[in-house]
């Protein structure tokens, strides 16, 4: 697969990346990020969104989170792509310590190396890390 | 069978807050008795009578608030964790001069000793943090 | 005695090895919140002692996509079983 | 340089709130300035102006409000995290009928649209959680 | 060393086992923990202090908190001996896997095997663990 | 560019290694809170890549009973340096 890593393009759009790092429901650190992420979008920044570590965990099929009176964070990632965040990514090793596969994953996003990831921060103007 | 439940999380940013109030909910369920809750350290933002949520969202504290209401139970936030947060009555209102105040009147501020009495005289204590 | 141990947080936490230095013979696991992971088939092999009866709360277990199919060995409870857990133990032990 | 500064966690439950006071307070000692403060999650109950703690501990809710007193800076509470968590200005109060209200006046309340405008507008944006 | 598992000896006596496993200062667990034992030990109640984990890094000895505005957790643990507190202990593994010997301690307290920290959870009344 | 990352949990977090998949040539670290027992005597060896140079925050490690000569390869620095450290690095990572 090839990468695209985004930079800004124009003086007025910076390129942020979210790492987004933690497990969903256990604490709102998932929803934070992706709240975040968002608004980012809704400025017409330019978004990356990497999924790392038990972020993972976020991607996984059929959540529902009705009976703990939450938003399904599975659900709400296919909002990353309404609001036009396009590169959403998944960092290889987490997926592979946790023994997922893409066909596990409730939205498709590309697979980001370790190397990669280092680029990515590296090439961008503002980094959220949760 | 006698329980307690002590809350160490704030609301919102750790499940653990609401999950207590599901895990003492169906301890009166199913027939037993809460002898107290004990709201320590972020738990106490729990017992904050101020909070305005979405119409769509679950408002925890109001939650939190029925459920002692309705059962009459006797809910405790700690002294010293809740004044330093913000956590304030009308007594401590009125002590500090203060034109505001933030704590349910459904939970009571009392100290530490409230939670060794409550070990000492419920069967089981169930902390969520 | 008897204790019955909740475990609340993700198996990259290592919280279930602190657990396990403190478990005896007649003890009993359950994993909520972001504990029912552990015993998944997207988390580490469980090294468990076999005398332990690992239990998860369904409640969370459905919110994070996950199911009797992926969760091998553990026993599934709601909360009303959750509370009928802490009456059959002795005393509860809360690891977060 | 122009720093932002974004606060994720409670006062006293981390360290890390006190932390992001002391480093604001050296960006400014270091004659650079500051953008923005922006309290996120359970950072806005840095904003509760109820805070009462014994003579010999810091306040930290009162030393961020004379810090940002003192060197008039924009500090901006994420509207969407401090409702929920009863943090409520005089608007909010008003419009709900509410009797008290905890936000501190050198605080304001926004959106999510301010932490992206200090990502935008600084050069560089720290945060504590 | 003979370690003494101290049980409930009369029907208003409880033993509480406190389980302190958080570094000092990032976090509040730490005083939090102690603050309970404290107000315990006041209740004349039967008490065990065990340091586990991140938790022995409180013992280290020469910390001094007054830069970062804070209670010195340290000295802080000479009150569990004022306060009658004498079953204080530390886990072996968690001792070791930081490279501590008792020397590196602030106080005196008793080496806790794995096997024994077991053994003193399943015969107390109320363990608080945090 | 070039980024400071800092770190604020302690080594049993393993919040280091998250760190570690997301550092390039130019980056330095800097331990503050919890994260100023990274490469003391009292925890796991240090294994960053050479190239990355190391920074412990002054009040967090002398809060700790932490000292130089118990960390070696660290350089400590106060509140001063570290907004310095934020001005010379292109961004700032928090790790937390």
């Amino acid at each position: 697969m090839s990468l695209v890593l985004v930079k800004s393009v124009s003086p007025t759009k910076k390129t942020f990346t979210y790492l987004s790092r933690s497990a969903p429901y256990g604490s709102n650190r998932a929803q934070v990020c992706l709240d975040a992420a968002l608004a980012t979008a809704v400025f017409e920044q330019i978004v990356n969104y990497v999924f790392l570590d038990d972020g993972v965990y976020q991607l996984l099929k059929e959540q529902n989170a009705d009976k703990i009176f939450t938003k399904t964070i599975g659900n709400a990632m296919e909002t990353l792509e309404l609001y036009g965040i396009q590169n959403i990514f998944i960092e290889e090793n987490s997926l592979r310590e946790r023994n997922l596969s893409i066909d596990d994953l409730a939205i498709k996003v590309k697979i980001l190396s370790n190397k990669k990831l280092a680029e990515l921060i590296d090439s961008s103007d503002s980094v959220i890390n949760l | 069978m006698i329980f307690s439940v002590v809350i160490y999380s704030a609301p919102y940013t750790s499940e653990s807050a609401a999950n207590a109030l599901r895990f003492s909910q169906a301890v009166v369920d199913n027939g037993h008795q809460i002898y107290r809750l004990f709201f320590f350290s972020d738990g106490v933002h729990n017992a904050n009578k101020l909070a305005i949520t979405p119409q769509d969202e679950q408002n925890l504290q109001v939650t939190w608030d029925s459920f002692i209401r309705s059962n009459k139970l006797d809910s405790v936030v700690c002294v010293s964790s809740a004044l330093k947060r913000g956590i304030i009555g009308a007594d401590e209102a009125r002590n500090h001069d203060l034109d505001s105040q933030s704590l349910q009147a459904s939970s009571n501020i009392s100290g530490l000793g409230q939670l060794v009495d409550a070990h000492m005289k419920s069967d089981r204590v169930i902390s969520f943090g | 005695m008897s204790t019955l141990h909740t475990i609340s947080k993700p198996p990259s936490s290592g919280l279930l090895n602190s657990c396990l230095t403190g478990v005896s013979e007649n003890d009993a696991l359950l994993f909520i919140e972001d504990g029912v992971y552990h015993g998944s088939k997207f988390s580490p092999d469980l090294e468990t002692p076999h005398y332990l009866t690992l239990f998860s709360l369904e409640e969370d277990v459905m919110a994070r996509g996950l199911n009797q199919s992926t969760l091998s060995n553990i026993n599934i409870i709601n909360y009303n079983d959750f509370v009928d857990l802490c009456v059959r133990y002795d005393k509860v032990v809360n690891w977060f």
